[in-house]
């Protein structure tokens, strides 16, 4: 595929229907990826990459690296089709000036994962068919894929693309893999057991804004948590409170545009299971409002913009009618 | 602290067309609800913004509970329609995170419904009391030594 | 040198925090392990590095440095402090040990910040050698041995024995606290330990990383580089290579209104924040291109400049491991070094 | 200096005059009546209001003066617009002093000194006109061009007239200018770097110049034209600053700390920093 990709790409740049390339480019090691513009045939040739490393989501870069007076190539996969077709439904990418190709994953692989096992001085990853190969300085070690790939991809919502001019390889399906599962797991628990568990995991954050920085969501021009007039900027949880309001905000504000492509949970350097936060925005709101998925065509109307008279009431949460 | 000192802080935003007219009726009914009760007048109860509620329980509150017009009554037509779903939403993910879900409450109190604020108040405070203190959202920093 | 049987080292541990706070690397999550304070039971782990470095201690992410009453027109100042008491770091690696020398240059100098110097006067440190290092680590670039790891004590794990060798007067008063715990061994007893670690530092892939082309003076020679925009290009602007760099000592002073008083606190701030520099008037830096290419020069000339040609930099490769999108100060270095050759 | 450099103490502002419509003028003293602290001229101090904000802001009264300080801070942002809502009696943080100030008892003893201000500008470089007012053997000729947008945008216009140019003093020399012209008005009209050009100064001057960037931008070119040399002028610099002492990281610019290097800079080591101010 990624031969197929750059030739595509290369031939596109050549013919000038477009002049930039967003892709992927390999860094330091096997599994360092980095989102990157490509503007010539050379640049494609020596650093564009595509395989089983390539998780980030390249919505957000698209949008923080658009240009209006030129054409520019981006490659998504199905995931980061929901987040494109999302930004475009929000105005914020200019649909005219981006030439998108759909492209196949078949999940990523979540290096962490591979480190979690105390797999450590790791020289390189292949990844074939279902079994990744390590070579470490202390020893050679295989996976079988499943294994290390990353949680969203375990949990993979679809393999089918919401918008492109053009697609490379088969056209996949939306599926159903048991995403809510963590998600009805927790709400099975009592509260102090799920107070207890969001506690622990939420006293990790360092509060580095990388989940809110990588969320093809978050696009506003200020951030409430960077305005000091609102009384609630904070660069650092210097209590527990704001641990839980940080999160329960940064949730909310994506709540009925969330994709759950997952990348806040990608990012985290601490391993804070983010996307849990969002999910259970999403299944409330398919199981009160009726079944919704943001980003799945151009111009839905979120559900938190929308009503019906005969919603349910907030009384619902109290009596556990749900 | 025994559950009979405890006192709860409790915050009621009210809208200003049914809700806070409401509790002035109860008012001039010389209906009795707890004092503990400190009313902030909103326009409409959608100005109420989650950051609001939670900002509220962050500075000291016990309880907060949200009146606005009846459904489909709102004064600006459909105001109310929103707080409804993003209110069923905020306080489902408080209980998601363990926190106890009678500490808030979303309540439609007309401008004639004098007596209805008044019971409603006295319930919502009773529950409060009974939960006790504000210790899973606080901010210890609030609290006063 | 003394060593104890790792077996007991759990009888070391509760010896320890029996006069001080012991403070140990502990897994917290799958992949994720922390310094927490050491309570019975508490395994160390087996990971090479914390999530976070081990600046907390001295540096930590948020301190209080002063409260105020406001009454009418009156203010009253209150030093919120108490009186800190001793602790031990147990598990630190010689990329961690090595930063606090270069957060002492910056909070230790004239005038002296008395909130950190206050918490390094207290903490006594315990270094752990690295027998595996990462394919990540670099701390070799910048002249630090993991072999020797240095601190007020240094440890070394071998053959199922933990040995630790007195560096300070600080390490010598611990250990002699504990001598009924220890044996005795031969200064030599880890030689073929440090031979180990250093014969793989030479295999490590980021091996021949040199810091040659950089420190002071070179402001005129990068500063202006084509190179800094597609180095930027994929910045997401957060702060999570600043959070986790044990060097990182950027911060914010900020006052919280508590509804009976105003506490004001300082925090961890990042460079790379698109607000770091924004004034009333206007912001110097106005795209992340600056942001990320102020964080690299400080780290790579400023901060040589300033000091003795000591980079500001431990090559502890947690930005390495950590940045969203895989971009860090070895790319960097990498590719700006580029032109020296 | 405090040893205890990150806390404050507390001010008591004995005095507030409106100076121009956006400028105002605080006098600040200790809660015992005296002058917190000793200062050179072109130092800073910190000064906030707790919950509010803590911002950086220049010393214009001049040492000499032994019973207060006086802060001239005009309205632009959060804090300063809190500052402008005070009355006398009111208590605020301060501390200090920071920077390194004017190099008024080395580099410029002897020296005949040309003074270069624009609007608020002023502030810092009064310290430095009224220190040398009171020393005036020390110092050689002095000139000061100083501009505004308007007549009643001239921050200490009452202090210029009465004092600095009353008759009674030697060899000062006080060049006023407002952007437009204005009923009322019948000195100079037009830009402060112009100005300084028409004025065709002689070169053997130390030049020291506070103002809005692109002032110092053509006023710059302009000296130089003249003949000046970037050794000879002085400026002072504003960035944002949280800690005051060169360490929270804000104000570093290449290997300076405009706090703790600055605020106070001869032109040529400015110009071998990188261009990020």
């Amino acid at each position: 595929m990624q031969e197929a990709m750059k030739k595509r790409a290369k031939e596109l740049l050549a013919s000038g229907e477009v002049t930039r390339v967003i892709g992927w480019k390999k860094n330091e090691f096997d599994y360092d990826i980095t989102p990157a513009v490509f503007e010539s045939a050379e640049e494609i040739d020596r650093d564009f990459r595509y395989d089983d490393f390539c998780g980030p989501n390249l919505s957000k870069f698209t949008f923080k690296n658009q240009k209006n007076d030129t054409k520019t190539l981006v490659f998504l996969k199905p995931c980061d089709t929901y987040s494109m077709t999302q930004l475009i439904t929000e105005h914020r990418v200019n649909r005219d000036a981006l030439y998108l190709i759909g492209i196949p994953c078949f999940g990523k692989i979540d290096i962490e994962k591979i480190r979690a096992d105390g797999t450590d001085g790791i020289l390189s990853i292949a990844s074939e068919g279902a079994d990744v190969t390590v070579k470490t300085l202390y020893g050679d070690k295989t996976y079988v894929k499943a294994d290390v790939m990353a949680e969203r991809c375990l949990a993979c919502k679809s393999k089918y693309h919401t918008i492109y001019d053009e697609l490379m390889g088969e056209e996949g399906e939306v599926m159903e893999t048991g995403r809510f599962n963590e998600v009805e797991k927790l709400e099975a628990m009592t509260p102090d057991e799920r107070f207890g568990f969001w506690r622990g995991e939420l006293s990790r954050c360092i509060r580095c804004n990388a989940c809110r920085n990588a969320c093809p969501a978050c696009t506003c021009e200020s951030c409430v948590f960077d305005n000091p007039d609102t009384g609630i900027s904070q660069k650092a949880a210097a209590d527990s409170f704001e641990e839980n309001m940080f999160h329960i905000i940064r949730a909310f504000h994506v709540a009925g545009r969330c994709t759950d492509c997952g990348e806040c949970s990608r990012v985290c350097p601490q391993h804070i299971p983010l996307h849990l936060l969002n999910r259970k925005f999403i299944r409330d709101i398919d199981k009160l409002y009726g079944e919704y998925q943001a980003g799945e065509e151009v111009g839905q109307r979120s559900p938190l913009v929308n009503f019906t008279t005969d919603d349910a009431e907030p009384d619902i949460v109290r009596k556990g009618g749900k | 602290m025994p559950i009979s000192e405890f006192k709860p802080k409790i915050v009621a935003f009210c809208c200003n067309w049914c809700s806070y007219a409401g509790a002035d009726l109860a008012g001039t009914n010389r209906l009795n609800y707890p004092a503990d009760v400190k009313i902030i007048r909103v326009p409409c109860s959608c100005r109420v913004n989650p950051i609001f509620i939670l900002r509220a329980f962050q500075r000291g509150a016990d309880g907060v509970i949200l009146c606005g017009c009846h459904p489909g009554d709102c004064h600006y037509t459909t105001g109310n329609y929103y707080t409804r779903r993003r209110m069923t939403l905020l306080f489902s993910m408080l209980d998601y995170l363990g926190i106890e879900k009678e500490r808030t409450r979303v309540e439609w109190v007309s401008a004639a419904e004098g007596a209805k604020f008044a019971a409603v108040m006295q319930d919502f405070v009773k529950t409060v009391t009974e939960l006790g203190e504000n210790k899973r959202l606080e901010d210890r920093r609030c609290k006063k030594p | 040198m003394v060593r104890i049987s790792l077996d007991s080292v759990n009888a070391l541990f509760a010896a320890i925090a029996e006069r001080e706070a012991l403070y140990i690397p502990t897994d917290t999550a799958p992949g994720i392990a922390q310094f927490k304070k050491w309570q019975s039971g508490m395994e160390m782990t087996e990971r090479l590095k914390t999530s976070r470095s081990a600046k907390d201690f001295f540096f930590p992410q948020t301190e209080n440095l002063v409260d105020f009453k406001v009454s009418g027109k009156k203010i009253d100042i209150i030093d919120p402090r108490e009186e800190t008491e001793d602790f031990v770091i147990f598990g630190v690696r010689a990329c961690d040990a090595k930063s606090f020398e270069i957060l002492d240059r910056v909070f230790l100098s004239e005038p002296v910040d008395t909130y950190y110097q206050n918490r390094r006067a207290h903490g006594t440190i315990v270094t752990l050698a690295c027998s595996r290092p990462s394919e990540s680590c670099f701390c070799q670039t910048f002249g630090i041995d993991p072999a020797a790891p240095g601190g007020d004590v240094s440890a070394w794990k071998r053959e199922g024995f933990l040995y630790l060798e007195p560096i300070t007067e600080k390490g010598r008063t611990l250990l002699s606290g504990l001598s009924a715990l220890l044996e005795e061994c031969p200064e030599d007893a880890v030689e073929a330990e440090k031979e180990s670690i250093r014969g793989i530092l030479k295999k490590l892939p980021l091996a021949s990383l040199t810091p040659d082309a950089f420190g002071g003076g070179k402001t005129e020679k990068y500063f202006d580089s084509e190179k800094w925009k597609s180095l930027s290009e994929a910045c997401l602007g957060c702060g999570t290579c600043t959070f986790v760099c044990p060097t990182c000592q950027c911060y914010d002073i900020r006052d919280f209104d508590t509804g009976h008083g105003v506490r004001r606190f300082r925090c961890w701030d990042s460079c790379m924040y698109s607000d770091f520099t924004k004034m009333a008037s206007g912001n110097p830096r106005l795209t992340q291109k600056e942001r990320f290419r102020q964080r690299f020069m400080h780290k790579l000339v400023y901060y040589p400049e300033n000091n003795d040609g000591i980079f500001g930099c431990v090559g502890c490769g947690r930005c390495v491991e950590k940045c969203p999108i895989s971009m860090n100060i070895v790319k960097v270095m990498k590719t700006l070094g580029e032109d020296e050759t | 200096m405090n040893a205890e450099t990150l806390i404050p103490k507390v001010g008591v502002v004995t005095e507030v005059r409106i100076d121009t419509p956006d400028i105002k003028n605080f006098r600040v003293v200790g809660t015992d009546g005296k002058k917190l602290f000793v200062h050179k001229p072109g130092q800073c101090a910190m000064i906030s209001l707790p919950g509010i904000g803590e911002g950086m802001f220049s010393i214009t009264s001049s040492p000499t003066n032994t019973e207060y300080m006086e802060f001239e801070i005009k309205k632009c942002g959060c804090l300063t617009s809190w500052l402008h809502k005070i009355e006398a009696g009111q208590e605020i943080t301060v501390r200090g002093p920071y920077g390194n100030g004017f190099p008024v008892d080395d580099a410029f003893v002897g020296r005949d000194l040309l003074i270069i201000a624009g609007g608020v500008g002023l502030a810092p470089v009064r310290s430095v006109i009224n220190y040398c007012r009171h020393f005036r053997d020390r110092y050689g000729k002095i000139d000061i061009v100083y501009g505004s947008r308007t007549k009643e945008d001239l921050a200490f216009y009452e202090e210029i007239l009465h004092e600095w140019m009353s008759p009674e003093e030697k060899d000062v020399h006080v060049h006023l200018t407002i952007d437009r012209e204005e009923e009322g008005w019948n000195g100079h009209v037009g830009f402060v770097p112009n100005y300084v050009k028409e004025l065709a100064f002689d070169t053997d001057k130390t030049v020291i110049m506070c103002g809005p960037p692109i002032m110092i931008k053509f006023t710059l070119a302009g000296l130089k034209e003249l003949g000046f040399d970037e050794k000879q002028i002085y400026t002072t610099m504003e960035l944002r600053m949280k800690c005051g002492v060169g360490k929270c990281g804000r104000c570093n610019i290449g290997s300076k700390y405009v706090c703790k290097d600055g605020p106070v800079f001869r032109m040529d080591e400015l110009s071998e920093l990188p261009d990020e101010y």
